[in-house]
């Protein structure tokens, strides 16, 4: 009814898979790309790149400083630790719990969490109200505290680990999915689909799901960097990866004994977490607005504000 | 206040809106004014650029949009001077919009949105205020205005809130009246008491009145003055009376064609054929021509301007229709 | 004439709408609908009109069997669908379609036109293959006025009015014989509102439909309309042929709502400054006692407050729930 | 509204009964805390004694049954490290947790808060693209490596604040801006992204019709609605704070807490004061619970009405 009522029309389109050449227009959703990217690059060829074996003790060589402080050398770049083991190879290892572990505990969550939500959402009524007041309850739970709880009593161990984390974040797909589902059952052109006497399954192929996977993957996306500090900060309490795996979180841990002598055994893998999980989290703000096509518009209003931002 | 010096001067409007797809001229070249206690019905459908026109008139374009030509004058005044439009918008023009569901803060009481505006532009104080808004709402209406004050939006009928928005707009005893589609969210009854109690106002507190609205049959009785909106373009003006009785303009005469009438005796509605244009690519001829039953070749390449006629009005065609009754027109059939 | 298409007879519907009391002991209905009876013949258009929460929408999915009915009989061409199975339930659905107010909403917007019109088809098995699919829907796009140039296209390239007619085309894929347009044209500008209603009655002739037109636009459904009925508060109040409703009202609702309605003509407008129906409908959760309508009318007696009025024949074919009149 | 009452009160019982059963199961089922808290060079005799001095010997069901009764007395038994009721221990360990969480929480609240508002004024300005940046950091670091990298450059480096400990203001800072810092983030963003949403309603630009000032707009009219999504996030952040930040904060700056007592008790195998901690824990969580759901009805109107 209003004189934009042209953009209205944009506002029902689908999302369009302009998106990617969005993704990459965003300089911090680049930003996120590249980290996403040299994380997956370095944990799958980790051997190959690493200059050293990150495990292999050098007492000689204890606690030598980066190639930028005093008395640092090319031959170890990141400096070694309190047994002579080299940073930089060590950090390029420690990639490969950071990717393994979300992988591991998001899928296994995803699924579990998605399957809840879509019989929940679906089904509605009865099962509906049991399976949400079973997802509030966990919810309600103190979280971090019960999973150390279960890896003190359990033992800690890769397994046990991402399990614990799913545990941790399944509820959010379960509750999400739901939503997604409730909402788009809301959507006339699925009372349409109904209408013309479409079968369960093909309305919720056909006009159900397509809504669920955009959303659903950026949450993925968001729900991996959460794992991803999670699994840093139980690693660093020592209920995680435990030696001699390799984790940045439990590198952190250990040089945190020489923080007055060698504090790059802090900085540097610590860094590494943090660049990773800030890399995937930038990503994902952009990826939720271009999952939205409402959110989308908006920022595209919020652009042209801007002066001297294109119009279009 | 002098009778002859409009209050509201819109001269050569141009507003554009950027949209991924491309720029929407949604106002074009649009001049009006209102003078007090006039009252001017803006017609179009939707895409017309009505409810732009509204907004403009308080000052408001908001971002994305923007003014690229003309000016607004409230009393002389420029209303593109943020400062100068936040001193009269509320005060002396006054919105009443379209939901007045949405038009109202779900979460703050009646009491006070109503008294916010009073203490802003009056400085009343708050018992002063709250004993303002009660009379407010006792004139358009609403029984119990005292335990009204109290209550949430969500507790009132649509027909309540529309009085409660309508009350706020009357609270700082302003000169002019907008109201965009005030009636299009209610039911036909409420309509109607909508519509009888915003005229019946107008008259008794000698307002200036600008009704926006895509339906003929509300600006019929509420409105002396007509303006129809085509494509961001105002292709017809005059007096109501002349817009409905000898339309000018082939837009007019096809829009009264098609709208369907209560008193009416034909089984066929006349029919408007196509779409109307995309505002984001506009011809350089006259938008209405690809829908139009005069159209010549001429119609597409020379844009038509507004010219006056002889009865006052204003047209802008190239081919006007002749000074008929609109329902003799040949209907098509 | 022979025997109508469709009968609706003293049907109701009851929603549950939550729980009331200190501890939600009671459950909140709220009736909907409330024994209301009418009939639709073959190739014409009856005209359902009332303000919102009338229980107009309601009435229209309880015949297509999309709200539970608590009361009631719905006969479609001679059978019962209310006593159906399953299976029958499925096949008599079929024969009727819905065209819903909303154009923008009503189209999954990831289907392109051809999915879109080809989904009943390909439901229900009308088509062998892809082919033939294309074909019908071919057919369909240019019965409504559209072209096989729009097959692939998205229902963000399109207007309110052409959605509106892939809507239509898409009703129409299964040949049904009744059509339930649930306000099809009110979310439509005046222009291309016009257009619709045209070809919703050429369409009615060409292909013998039968139409039930649900509306709170009075003027509309003059136009389209072969019978009437007016709905206030869950009840149908006033029922008959189009030109006595609009020239001879007799129930007092119809007659405030014909004044409501505004009309496009300043000199008709200034002239009838008749009074304007106060108030407004009743909670449809705890409606007034006797007639529903006594609360807003200029004609209420003592009798109105406590008895219901029934449903009498006032003229040949016309009948009204009125006790003054 | 008394349902709603009574239903709140239900599923604030029934978390804290599931958590006692969870941790009930998972220490006597899954876990073995005999093993768990003997040396490795026990005897089988050893064994037996403390199992019958934990009771767990008798069957499970009958432990469940004690173990329930004696939860709800918040007798949880001695801690096997101190020999002393845990839920001692516990209480005395309560305060310093609380005032570190709090005042990380009041800190990240209002800060976080102001943020989103002031970037969701001028959305897409230098502004409100820093803050969003900021936003991100918040949530993105690490809070155990920021907080010893605040000891390498504020204590080591410039020898600002003390290390760890507790004991003066000093010591509250690094602890409490690491405690903040997520909060910080997650609350700056919902804050920001609500306000957007609520500064194009056309509530809001009715009311800007109306002449009322930029100022009032935002704070009575926009604040108001977005900070409905703020209180949400605050609690669920608060929890966070609660039964996740305070274990590692506490950790890295060795504050006397409840989270520090908790990795105590881990390190000392003493599964009694462990499962201590966790349900006073839940309790608290679910109270907090509660109080936004308070909160809710406060702000908005319609909760009322369900």
């Amino acid at each position: 009814m209003s004189a934009t009522g042209s953009t209205d029309h944009q506002l029902v389109r689908p999302p369009s898979h302009g998106w990617i050449k969005a993704v990459l227009q965003d300089p911090s959703a680049l930003f996120g790309v590249v980290v996403l990217v040299m994380l997956v690059g370095v944990a799958l060829f980790a051997p190959w790149i690493a200059p050293l074996d990150p495990t292999k003790q050098d007492l000689g060589a204890r606690l030598l400083p980066p190639f930028y402080a005093d008395g640092g050398s090319f031959e170890h770049i990141l400096g070694t630790d309190q047994l002579g083991r080299d940073v930089f190879s060590r950090i390029i290892h420690g990639s490969r719990i950071s990717l393994t572990i979300p992988l591991v505990s998001v899928t296994l969550a995803g699924v579990f969490g998605t399957a809840v939500g879509l019989l929940a959402g679906y089904r509605g009524g009865r099962t509906d109200t049991i399976i949400m007041r079973i997802v509030d309850t966990l919810f309600s739970f103190p979280g971090l505290l019960l999973a150390l709880t279960i890896l003190a009593v359990v033992g800690p161990g890769f397994w046990t680990l991402a399990i614990v984390l799913s545990l941790r974040i399944w509820m959010v797909f379960a509750r999400i999915t739901r939503g997604l589902v409730l909402s788009a059952r809301e959507a006339e052109y699925v009372d349409a689909a109904e209408l013309i006497g479409a079968s369960p399954a093909r309305i919720m192929l056909r006009h159900i799901a397509p809504n669920l996977t955009a959303p659903l993957s950026t949450l993925a996306v968001i729900e991996a960097a959460h794992v991803i500090l999670s699994e840093a900060a139980l690693s660093f309490l020592g209920l995680g990866i435990q030696s001699p795996q390799i984790s940045w979180g439990l590198d952190v841990a250990i040089g945190r004994q020489y923080v007055f002598s060698a504090p790059w055994l802090i900085l540097l893998p610590g860094a590494a977490i943090a660049i990773s999980v800030l890399g995937i989290n930038l990503l994902a703000g952009r990826l939720r607005i271009a999952a939205d096509p409402q959110e989308s518009a908006k920022r595209f209003a919020a652009a042209a504000t801007v002066p001297g931002a294109q119009s279009g | 206040m002098t009778g002859d010096r409009p209050l509201l001067e819109i001269r050569s409007l141009e507003v554009v809106f950027p949209t991924p797809g491309g720029t929407v001229r949604a106002v074009r070249e649009v001049s009006l004014s209102v003078n007090p206690g006039e009252s001017v019905g803006i017609v179009g459908e939707s895409g017309s650029g009505k409810s732009t026109i509204a907004r403009a008139a308080l000052g408001l374009i908001e971002l994305p949009g923007r003014i690229v030509g003309g000016e607004v004058l409230w009393r002389g005044r420029s209303l593109s001077d943020e400062k100068i439009a936040r001193r009269y918008r509320g005060r002396q023009i006054s919105l009443v919009s379209q939901d007045p569901m949405a038009s109202l803060n779900p979460i703050r009481t009646i009491g006070v949105q109503m008294t916010e505006v009073m203490a802003r532009h009056l400085k009343l104080g708050k018992q002063q205020a709250r004993r303002r808004a009660g009379d407010l709402l006792e004139k358009v209406g609403i029984p119990e205005p005292g335990r009204r004050l109290d209550q949430y939006p969500f507790e009132l009928s649509g027909g309540m809130q529309q009085r409660v928005v309508i009350a706020i707009a009357l609270s700082c005893d302003p000169l002019m009246l907008i109201a965009d589609e005030p009636t299009t969210a209610l039911d036909v009854t409420t309509q109607a008491q909508i519509l009888r109690l915003i005229s019946s106002l107008q008259k008794e507190l000698g307002l200036a009145l600008m009704l926006i609205t895509h339906d003929l049959g509300v600006v019929a009785g509420a409105c002396d003055l007509l303006k129809v909106l085509y494509a961001g373009e105002i292709v017809e003006s005059g007096t109501a009376d002349a817009l409905f009785h000898h339309p000018r303009h082939p837009y007019t005469a096809a829009l009264l064609g098609a709208t369907p009438r209560l008193d009416g005796t034909t089984e066929r509605l006349r029919i408007i054929n196509g779409q109307p244009p995309d505002l984001r690519s506009v011809d350089i001829g006259c938008s209405f021509s690809p829908r139009c039953p005069n159209s010549t070749s001429y119609c597409e390449s020379e844009h038509p301007v507004l010219e006056p006629d002889s009865r006052g009005g204003m047209f802008a065609c190239w081919h006007p229709q002749n000074h008929l009754d609109a329902r003799s027109v040949p209907r098509e059939g | 004439m022979s025997r109508p298409l469709l009968e609706v007879r003293g049907l109701s519907v009851v929603y549950d709408v939550g729980r009331e009391g200190f501890w939600g002991q009671r459950r909140t209905r709220l009736q909907a609908v409330d024994d209301i009876s009418f009939s639709v013949e073959r190739g014409q258009t009856f005209g359902l009109v009332g303000e919102s929460g009338s229980g107009k929408t309601t009435t229209g999915r309880a015949i297509l069997g999309q709200v539970p009915i608590s009361k009631g009989r719905i006969i479609f061409d001679g059978q019962d669908v209310t006593r159906m199975d399953g299976r029958q339930l499925r096949s008599m659905r079929q024969n009727m379609q819905l065209i819903p107010q909303n154009p923008y909403g009503s189209l999954n917007p990831r289907m392109n036109v051809r999915d879109l019109i080809a989904e009943p088809l390909v439901v229900h098995r009308r088509v062998r293959n892809a082919r033939q699919a294309t074909e019908r829907t071919v057919e369909l796009l240019e019965l409504t006025g559209m072209s096989a140039a729009d097959l692939h296209k998205y229902p963000h390239a399109f207007s309110g009015g052409q959605r509106q007619r892939i809507v239509i085309a898409r009703a129409l894929a299964l040949n049904p014989h009744l059509i339930i347009a649930d306000e099809p044209v009110s979310a439509l500008d005046v222009s291309i509102q016009a257009q619709v209603v045209n070809l919703l009655q050429d369409l009615q002739e060409r292909l013998r439909l039968t139409y039930i037109f649900i509306s709170h636009d009075l003027a509309v459904v003059r136009h389209i309309s072969h019978r009437i009925g007016i709905m206030y508060a869950g009840k149908l109040v006033e029922r008959a042929d189009r030109d006595p409703i609009y020239q001879n009202p007799i129930h007092p609702y119809t007659e405030a709502l014909l004044s409501s309605v505004p009309i496009p003509d300043p000199t008709v407008e200034r002239a009838r400054r008749g009074e304007v129906l106060p108030g407004e409908p009743p909670d449809p959760i705890s409606p007034p006692a006797g007639c529903r309508f006594h609360t807003r009318c200029p004609l209420s007696q003592a009798r109105c407050v406590e008895d219901e009025p029934p449903m009498e024949n006032r003229a040949p074919a016309h009948q009204v729930a009125c006790w003054v009149r | 509204m008394g349902r709603y009452v009574l239903k709140r009160l239900i599923q604030a019982a029934l978390v804290v009964v599931s958590v006692t059963v969870v941790v009930f199961v998972v220490t006597r089922l899954i876990g073995d805390p005999v093993a768990v808290m003997l040396p490795l060079e026990a005897t089988d005799e050893n064994r037996a004694v403390l199992e019958a001095q934990l009771g767990l010997d008798r069957p499970i069901l009958v432990q469940l049954g004690d173990y329930m009764a004696d939860a709800v007395r918040f007798d949880f038994g001695d801690s096997l490290w101190q020999r002393r009721p845990a839920i001692d221990i516990v209480m005395e360990r309560l305060p310093p947790t609380m005032v570190l969480v709090l005042s990380g929480f009041v800190l990240g609240l209002l800060l976080g808060a102001v943020i989103g508002v002031v970037a969701a004024i001028r959305p897409g300005r230098w502004m409100d693209r820093l803050f969003v940046l900021l936003g991100v950091l918040g949530i993105s670091l690490p809070q155990f490596w920021i907080g010893l990298v605040l000891i390498v450059f504020f204590s080591v480096g410039l020898g600002w604040f003390p290390t760890s400990g507790s004991g003066s203001l000093r010591h509250l800072v690094l602890p409490a801006v690491v405690l903040a810092l997520p909060i910080l983030g997650r609350i700056a963003l919902v804050t920001r992204s609500s306000m957007i949403d609520e500064l194009n309603t056309p509530h809001v630009k009715d009311a800007t019709a109306r002449g009322l000032s930029r100022a009032r707009i935002v704070v009575a009219h926009a604040f108001r609605g977005a900070g409905i999504a703020t209180i949400t996030v605050a609690g669920w952040e608060l929890v966070g704070a609660l039964a996740g930040g305070a274990v590692v904060v506490e950790t890295v700056y060795a504050w006397p807490g409840i989270g520090f007592t908790a990795m105590q008790a881990i390190e000392r195998h003493d599964i009694i004061l462990l499962q201590g901690v966790v349900l006073v824990i839940a309790v608290i969580v679910v109270t907090i619970n509660i109080l936004v759901d308070v909160t809710y009805t406060l702000l908005d109107p319609r909760v009322k009405f369900d």
